[in-house]
């Protein structure tokens, strides 16, 4: 502390003979640079003595801003964790390049061009939206850049259009019908009501679930809202009172909860039951169920740290941010593996992400990827908040 | 019959919000014959102050007041933050403008609108905020009539919305300050000449839309509107369709179209497809303003030739 | 009773003020003898000089981004002149406008996609593209013969969102005549895998190729926009965009002008809507939202309304100086080149400038004793205090520990000071001057570099407000002035 | 002429729009009880004078006094009440307001207005006191007049500026308006008129300035301007 | 009521005639039951006091309103509600009361925009440049210095690319008589032509209006107060009254009509004058 107030003071002694022309300047500021050379070598000195040879950047495209930035800002913070705690875990100089897509297609498309221009980059974690996963496929799969997205979950992604695409949670394809079976078996609902948000994640379980449902034998009726809409109440009115489950596909929670609320106040007996978009901290209303691609990852002990590290540094966060933990590391890993092969470009990154195994993730399980790029052994859980708002597991 | 009621009075609630918001757009359009597309980014403000406000008294569970004096510190925060922003923002991005062409200040209010979500976003996150109203409030309490419900949070906007509208009529027509607003909107030469401020009374007329912005915020917040940054966007839109439909610049109006915009929007809802509903609502706007120009209670242009 | 001698016109004459008027038009100083020297040249090299450097940009080491903005930029400056006809010629604020964009783009894409299984040949497919777009501006246009000013602004910005509304929601049309409902715009997915141009078996499938194309496409657009300027029927369409009532008693037919402005308007757009589905090879309904509408209002009233290099510049800046705040290390950059040139300019002497950045040095080693004084914790090092003289720059901007929070507090400081000041005497402005600077690179060196991507929305909200405030008519816009 | 103080004085004022200079070391007094009228061309700055004292127009450099108080900084409210008051150019009445709310906007800057000072100018114009509750807007052109007169009397002025009283009026009512301002003098309402009509104008006034491109290039008692060979051929026709 | 003036009876078909014109608007009637013609190449002068309806006259010529009875002829063919442009077309072009220029399009500019029906160019002929562009844009340009000559060197030189807003009240005015000019127009109508005007340029527009109907033969209907102006230029005039025409002839005859004096001209015009 001492040193440094000597420095400011030094600083600002340096600078008030330099300002008032004084010939004995250059003396002066010899001492001055003198005195803060000191914490400069100590700060070196406490840095470790290897140095560190792997490093790259890696670009993060996530809407940082509009409408959805509380799920970009929450991806990229858990970027930023994972990378931090990767280069401190192996004294790699990996970084982290922004690139704000605004949920929208278009900028993806463009951003893509900047990001296989910029030769730096070994690999892309997202976009987060499906249809921007479309459109940045085929600038990517020609770079041969591999990126690996969090939370699209389009189940044409992995068709093979995008050579180059990669996922860490299932798609609509495994949520769907999951749910849907939970709702028709253990809950044992007669009629569900799925409420279709109007955006390319909640069209794409709404037409899943709705499907598994119809499949499943139970009467099911979809009413879509556009994503901009405040209250809920009048959707609400519409759901009969024989409705069991009211399935909702809401990216943001609070909406969810708002949904839920809206039923309880008006004394209707249905539950709602929030696809993964819901699973976050602010929808607890009691009795409600959720399902997650993951179990509580405050719940495992891998991911409890993390979870506490975040919290402190970020705040709450919900359903989209950990996932991006993992497909940050998948990349970090890849790279670190090309690295030590000594392939360090795009194709050796690409390469090893195909062979990517992470033991023990803070999803839950293993973290491998298909031929396709989806993850392996992908599952849903189901909880169901208690009183308190806490999901509990309970398949 | 119940289920329009209860349809009814989803639309209400909804119109009392859109038409607090209108109340504002109007006012500051009926003045300074301009629209503040800044607006609904006040409001956006309004309710992220209700909110920390909430949270300083002890959040929703703990309050450390009793719950109505925390709701009415509440509303007392937000809508003086709001007002202080509002006047911060004619003085700053709208006063330099007052005599250029009609473009320049709205491009300088989408400015501005850029710039506060943005801040917002800086300053308090990214995360979206909820009120969590049914920890202090019993939103199973309130009036019901057969089926129909009307919880606590719901009177409280419509009634607060009726009154305040009441409130801001009175202002307008009969006390001094509204006699110079009248005037500034109908001749600002003419009013500095008989010795009207015409800075100090559009900074009343900003202070006051923008307070009231503020309150729409709370009270949306209190329904259990999810509160982020750019909540503001379309329930301007919202509002500003609500004080054009009513007939810009008419304070009834503000308040017709506003619970008319709400209540389209909650029977296209109920009885058609929810995805419809604005675009029922724009087609209903632009068909009355091809019929009526200026609205439903707007005052016909005065042709010069 | 006194007569002034100097008085030679003799009483009664007097058309000074409007003199005085025409004179102050010419500009004065280094600035405006640069602008005369450039007017002064032959047009050619004028507008050919900004495109032989457009033309050259692919064959100087650029990259696709740099060709990917290249495209964006053409299809704004399309949009833009398009727009300026009707905006800026014939004063129709048409707030739909994006509406006829996306119109466009969605057309070209249900023509040229899997979606209906259509693959028309391009050529076909883009005429017809412009013609429906064009009809579908003829009739948006319409209600401009019944409302006037804001409340055309008002309804057709209700046009433009209700075409976002319908693309998100026309994923699943119920026909009467068909069982099934039909897919017809793909929903909140947008179509992908739209087909490329493709004209007389030339395949548009790099962004190379689709930026010269721009490039002709534009020149093309620009010098079609320069002739009809002065022609009957530019000066018909400014004529009713001055004052539409005087214009109808001058012979011009307003209605008929009207419309022709819509649809020629919208035809532009509907092109540049094709190309635009075609180069992201995909449309997306998220695209043509307000954020779109507000840039391109953006670009044609910073440049200048109704002035055609106006234009061109104001896209520019709205296309190129968002993608640069990108990159902190350009923002960076850009930041404090605009902050010194910005002071200095403002300062206009040069004793002061050495005068205020040295009140700026000294400040910040002020603020460091103090806070160091009563004990606030901090980590010296920014990351940008690096080299030789980290340590004194270390002690100049400090990090605090409490980073996001101080940061916060900085920032909200320095809109208040900002605006503050500029309500101040420019004496009390140059005294807190020091101060405001260096408070300006601490919050951004401690927050908004923490943040690249809001800090950029932030900056782009500030210009316009700034730019707005400092030159309402536009950099090149010429100002109305009412002479008394 | 005698030391008293000018009700409102204007000390080499020097005026600017944007660069151009507007009015160039105008000089000009008017004393309690004065009628005096501004003649000039158009464009000379006859308004720009009247906006100056007003405080409509920030001038430059010089200064502006009323009743002896320099103003020069202060805002229109304050000046209209140290005791001047307008009459702008083609009255200026708020039309979608009644008569008396323009009555009550006439009296803004006092905090306190007795019922006699409406009484006060209810008896000066009747036919202002029948229409009391009529919108201003749709007054015909003569009522309009007595409003806009009726208007600034409200703030119970010492001085009344009026600007162009005769713009647009037909003979009939440029004849009523000029006896109606005659009338007024003569209740010992000081004024200043800005007028076009310099024949009307030095009919009824006691005193003259005569504006030229921002100066004041003439100026003396009403008659003697009125004999000026230049003046006449200028502007009081053939 | 006076008779109709001894042109309009030598001549068989009037430039232009009213016939029974009413235009109300709300309670309030505007023109009641208002006849008269105007000889070709005559100059008639509508005075009247504030609110007559001299400017709703005007509106109802141009096709601003349509008349709730009666019809408009256009040497002898009725433009009864046709649109302002197409009766712009026929031949009717008129100034206004506040002067409305094209504020921001230079001198040039507002002439050249009133040409446009007498142009053909399409919008194709201007963007490539055919011959028939050219043509008439070297036409226009004669147009131009052909209308402005008419008012001496006030609008011509370097004042033909100021902006119109940049112009003196006065050389607005004069403009506004050029622009209208340039619609290649028959018949004129003026409105308050030197209001604001000093008396040295009042007499000058009163010349210039003259020489409109002496030297280019046009027809002129004239609304202004100036009396001057009035007494200068017309062949005939019309005072009208709450939309009713109060008197018509020469100007000494409507002058001195008591009913004019009554409601227009004051007792003390007649002393002043």
């Amino acid at each position: 502390m001492k040193k440094r107030l000597a420095l400011g003071m030094g600083g600002l002694a340096a600078f008030a003979m330099v300002a008032s022309g004084c010939a004995g300047g250059s003396t002066s500021t010899e001492s001055s640079a003198a005195a803060a050379s000191a914490p400069a070598a100590s700060a070196a000195a406490s840095a470790p003595a290897e140095a560190p040879v792997c490093g790259g950047s890696i670009a993060v495209m996530a809407p940082l801003t509009g409408g959805a930035a509380s799920i970009g800002q929450e991806q990229l913070n858990f970027a930023k964790l994972a990378v931090d705690d990767f280069n401190a875990a192996n004294s790699s100089t990996y970084a982290l390049v922004e690139s704000d897509t605004q949920l929208d297609a278009g900028q993806a498309s463009t951003q893509s061009t900047s990001i296989v221009s910029d030769s730096a980059i070994i690999g892309v974690v997202g976009p987060a939206g499906s249809q921007e996963v479309s459109a940045v496929g085929p600038a990517f799969s020609e770079a041969g850049l591999g990126f690996v997205s969090a939370s699209a979950t389009n189940p044409d992604l992995t068709n093979g259009d995008n050579p180059t695409f990669f996922r860490v949670v299932p798609t609509d394809a495994v949520q769907g019908p999951t749910d849907a079976e939970f709702i028709a078996g253990t809950i044992g609902a007669k009629k569900v009501v799925v409420i279709e948000e109007k955006t390319d994640y909640g069209t794409g379980i709404a037409k899943s679930v709705a499907d598994a449902l119809t499949a499943a034998g139970v009467a099911n009726e979809v009413i879509a809202v556009p994503e901009d809409k405040k209250s809920y109440d009048d959707v609400v009115s519409k759901v009969g009172d024989d409705v069991d489950v009211v399935f909702v596909t809401f990216q943001v929670a609070a909406k969810s909860e708002q949904v839920a609320q809206s039923l309880v106040k008006s004394g209707k007996k249905a539950v709602v039951f929030g696809s993964d978009g819901s699973f976050s901290g602010d929808f607890k209303t009691g009795g409600s169920y959720v399902s997650a691609f993951a179990p509580d990852i405050k719940g495992i002990p891998a991911a409890a740290d993390v979870a506490q590290r975040f919290s402190d540094a970020y705040g709450e966060f919900g359903t989209f941010g950990p996932p991006v933990y993992v497909a940050t590391q998948s990349i970090l890993q890849a790279a670190q593996r090309a690295c030590a092969a000594g392939a360090s470009d795009r194709a050796g990154v690409l390469a090893e992400l195909k062979n990517t195994n992470i033991a023990g993730s803070i999803l839950g399980g293993d973290i491998a990827f298909d031929a396709m790029g989806d993850v392996n052994g992908a599952k849903f859980y189901i909880f169901k908040l208690d009183e308190s708002g806490a999901p509990q597991l309970v398949q | 019959m119940e289920y329009f009621g209860e349809q009814l009075v989803n639309g209400v609630v909804m119109g009392g919000v859109y038409a607090l918001i209108a109340l504002g757009y109007t006012l500051i359009y009926g003045v300074l014959q301009f629209l503040n597309l800044a607006h609904g980014e006040l409001y956006m403000m309004g309710a992220f102050f209700g909110f920390f406000t909430m949270t300083a008294l002890g959040g929703p569970s703990a309050s450390a007041v009793p719950v109505a004096v925390m709701i009415g510190i509440m509303f007392i925060v937000a809508m003086g933050g709001g007002a202080l922003l509002g006047v911060a923002v004619e003085r700053f991005a709208y006063r330099p403008l007052r005599n250029s062409s009609r473009l320049a200040p709205l491009i300088s209010a989408l400015g501005v609108s850029l710039f506060l979500q943005n801040a917002a976003l800086l300053l308090f996150g990214a995360r979206v905020r909820l009120y969590d109203t049914g920890q202090f409030i019993d939103l199973r309490s309130g009036i019901s009539i057969g089926r129909i419900r009307i919880d606590p949070t719901e009177m409280m906007v419509v009634i607060g919305a009726l009154l305040l509208m009441a409130g801001l009529w009175l202002m307008v027509n009969r006390t001094r300050l509204g006699r110079a607003m009248r005037a500034v909107a109908v001749d600002q030469d003419a009013a500095v000449m008989n010795g009207i401020d015409v800075d100090r009374t559009v900074v009343w007329t900003f202070a006051i839309a923008s307070g009231l912005a503020g309150a729409a915020g709370v009270m949306s917040g209190l329904l259990l509107y999810p509160v982020d940054q750019y909540m503001g966007v379309f329930a301007g839109l919202k509002g500003f369709s609500a004080a054009v439909l009513g007939g810009i610049g008419s304070i009834p109006g503000a308040m017709l179209g506003g619970f008319l915009l709400g209540i389209t929007e909650a029977l296209v809802t109920g009885y058609l497809n929810p995805t419809y509903a604005d675009f029922i609502a724009f087609l209903i706007l632009i068909l009355v303003l091809l019929i009526r120009p200026r609205g439903i209670l707007g005052r016909p242009a005065i042709a010069k030739v | 009773m006194s007569t002034t001698p100097e008085d030679s016109r003799g009483i009664g004459t007097d058309e000074w003020v409007a003199q005085h008027g025409e004179r102050a038009q010419r500009g004065t100083g280094l600035y405006a003898r640069i602008g005369e020297a450039w007017m002064g040249l032959p047009s050619l090299v004028r507008w050919g000089i900004p495109l032989l450097l457009v033309v050259l940009v692919p064959f100087a080491g650029s990259n696709d981004y740099i060709l990917r903005i290249g495209i964006n930029l053409g299809l704004f400056l399309l949009l833009a002149l398009g727009l300026n006809l009707v905006v800026g010629y014939s004063g129709l604020l048409d707030l739909g406008f994006i509406a006829f964009y996306g119109f466009g783009a969605y057309a070209y894409a249900a023509l040229a996609s899997e979606q209906f299984g259509l693959h028309l040949p391009s050529l076909l497919a883009i005429v017809i593209v412009v013609v429906t777009t064009a009809a579908f501006g003829f009739t948006l246009g319409l209600p401009s013969r019944r409302l006037t000013g804001d409340y055309l602004a008002i309804a057709t910005l209700f046009f433009g969102q209700m075409f976002v509304v319908l693309m998100v929601s026309s994923d699943a049309v119920q026909f009467p005549w068909m069982d099934e409902p039909m897919d017809l715009t793909g929903g909140a997915n947008g179509i992908s895998n739209v087909d490329q141009l493709s004209v007389l078996g030339f395949t548009f499938d790099s962004n190379l190729s689709y930026y010269l194309l721009l490039i002709v496409l534009v020149v093309l657009a620009t010098v079609a926009t320069k002739r009809i300027h002065f022609s009957r029927h530019g000066l018909a369409w400014r004529s009713l965009g001055e004052d539409s009532l005087a214009a109808q008693h001058m012979t011009i037919p307003t209605v008929r002008l009207k419309l022709l402005a819509f649809t020629l308007g919208a035809g532009i757009a509907g092109l540049a809507g094709a190309i635009f589905a075609s180069v992201q090879q995909g449309v997306y309904p998220s695209t043509f939202e307000l954020p779109l509408l507000i840039t391109i209002y953006a670009a044609i009233i910073l440049g200048g309304l109704g002035s055609i290099p106006g234009v061109l510049l104001g896209a520019a800046i709205m296309t190129i100086l968002p993608e640069l705040l990108r990159f902190p290390e350009y923002s960076n950059w850009l930041f404090l080149v605009v902050l010194i040139l910005g002071t200095i300019m403002y300062l206009k002497s040069w004793k002061l400038v050495p005068a205020v950045f040295a009140g700026m040095i000294a400040i910040g080693f002020i603020a460091n004793v103090i806070f160091l004084a009563i004990g606030v914790p901090y980590l010296t090092t920014a990351e940008w205090a690096k080299g030789p003289l980290a340590p004194v720059l270390g002690s100049w901007i400090f990090m605090p520990e409490e980073r996001v929070l101080i940061g916060n507090i900085a920032f909200v400081a320095l809109v208040v000071a900002v605006a503050w000041m500029s309500l101040l005497t420019r004496r009390t402005t140059i005294i807190l001057l020091p101060f405001v600077l260096w408070l300006a690179i601490f919050t951004w060196e401690v927050r908004l570099m923490l943040e690249p991507s809001i800090t950029r929305q932030l900056l782009v909200g500030a210009l316009l407000v700034v730019l707005m405030a400092t030159r309402p008519q536009g950099i090149f816009g010429k100002p109305r002035v009412e002479v008394l | 002429m005698t030391e008293r103080t000018p009700l409102l004085e204007l000390r080499d004022v020097n005026t600017y729009y944007g660069q151009i200079h507007i009015l160039q070391g105008v000089n000009l007094r008017v004393f309690e009880g004065e009628f005096v009228a501004l003649l000039g061309g158009n464009a000379c700055g006859k308004s720009t004078t009247l906006k100056t004292a007003v405080g409509l127009v920030t001038p430059k450099s010089g200064s502006v006094l009323i009743d002896g108080v320099e103003v020069t900084k202060e805002k229109p409210g304050e000046r209209i009440r140290r005791g001047i008051a307008v009459v702008p150019e083609n009255r200026r009445l708020f039309g979608p307001m009644t008569v008396m709310e323009n009555l009550q906007i006439g009296a803004y800057t006092r905090s306190h207005v007795p019922k006699e000072d409406y009484d006060y100018v209810f008896d000066l114009f009747p036919k202002v006191a029948e229409r009391r509750n009529q919108l201003a807007g749709t007054l015909s052109g003569g009522e309009q007049q007595m409003v806009a007169v009726a208007r600034a009397l409200m703030s119970k002025p010492k001085l009344l500026l009026m600007d162009e009283p005769s713009m647009g009026l037909s003979p009939l009512l440029v004849e009523q308006s000029f006896e109606l301002i005659d009338d007024l003098h003569r209740q010992g309402v000081s004024m200043l008129v800005v007028e076009q009509n310099a024949n009307m104008a030095l009919s009824v006034a006691d005193r003259g300035y005569v504006l030229q491109t921002g100066r004041v290039v003439l100026e003396g008692p009403a008659a003697d301007l009125a004999q000026d060979a230049e003046l006449r051929k200028a502007y009081l026709g053939r | 009521m006076m008779s109709g003036s001894p042109e309009s009876e030598s001549n068989p078909t009037p430039a232009l005639e009213l016939i029974d014109i009413t235009k109300r608007f709300g309670g309030l009637t505007s023109l009641d039951a208002l006849s008269l013609a105007v000889a070709p190449s005559e100059i008639l002068s509508v005075i009247g006091p504030n609110g007559a309806g001299k400017t709703t006259f005007f509106n109802v010529i141009t096709g601003v309103y349509t008349p709730d009875e009666g019809d408009v002829l256009l040497f002898g063919e009725s433009i009864r509600g046709v649109d302002p442009h197409k009766v712009a077309r026929r031949g009717v072009a008129r100034t206004f009361q506040n002067v409305r220029l094209f504020q921001n399009l230079t001198v040039r500019e507002n002439i050249t925009a009133a040409m446009y029906g007498r142009t053909n160019a399409s919008l194709f002929d201007i963007v490539f440049r055919t011959p028939r562009a050219r043509r008439e844009e070297r036409e226009n340009e004669e147009r131009v210095l052909d209308a402005l000559s008419f008012f001496g060197t006030r609008l011509q030189g370097y004042r033909l690319d100021q902006p119109a807003y940049s112009l003196s009240y006065a050389n607005r005015r004069r403009l506004e008589v050029a622009r209208a000019m340039a619609t290649g127009a028959s018949v004129l109508l003026l409105d308050e032509p030197a209001a604001g005007m000093n008396p040295k340029e009042t007499q000058e527009i009163t010349e210039i209006i003259g020489r409109l109907r002496d030297e280019r033969s046009y027809t002129i209907v004239v609304i202004e107060h100036d009396m001057h102006v009035v007494e200068g230029v017309s062949d005939r005039v019309i005072a009208l009254d709450h939309g009713v025409k109060i008197a018509e002839g020469s100007f000494e005859d409507v002058a001195t009509h008591p009913a004019v004096i009554e409601a227009y001209l004051g007792r003390g015009s007649a002393a002043r004058k």
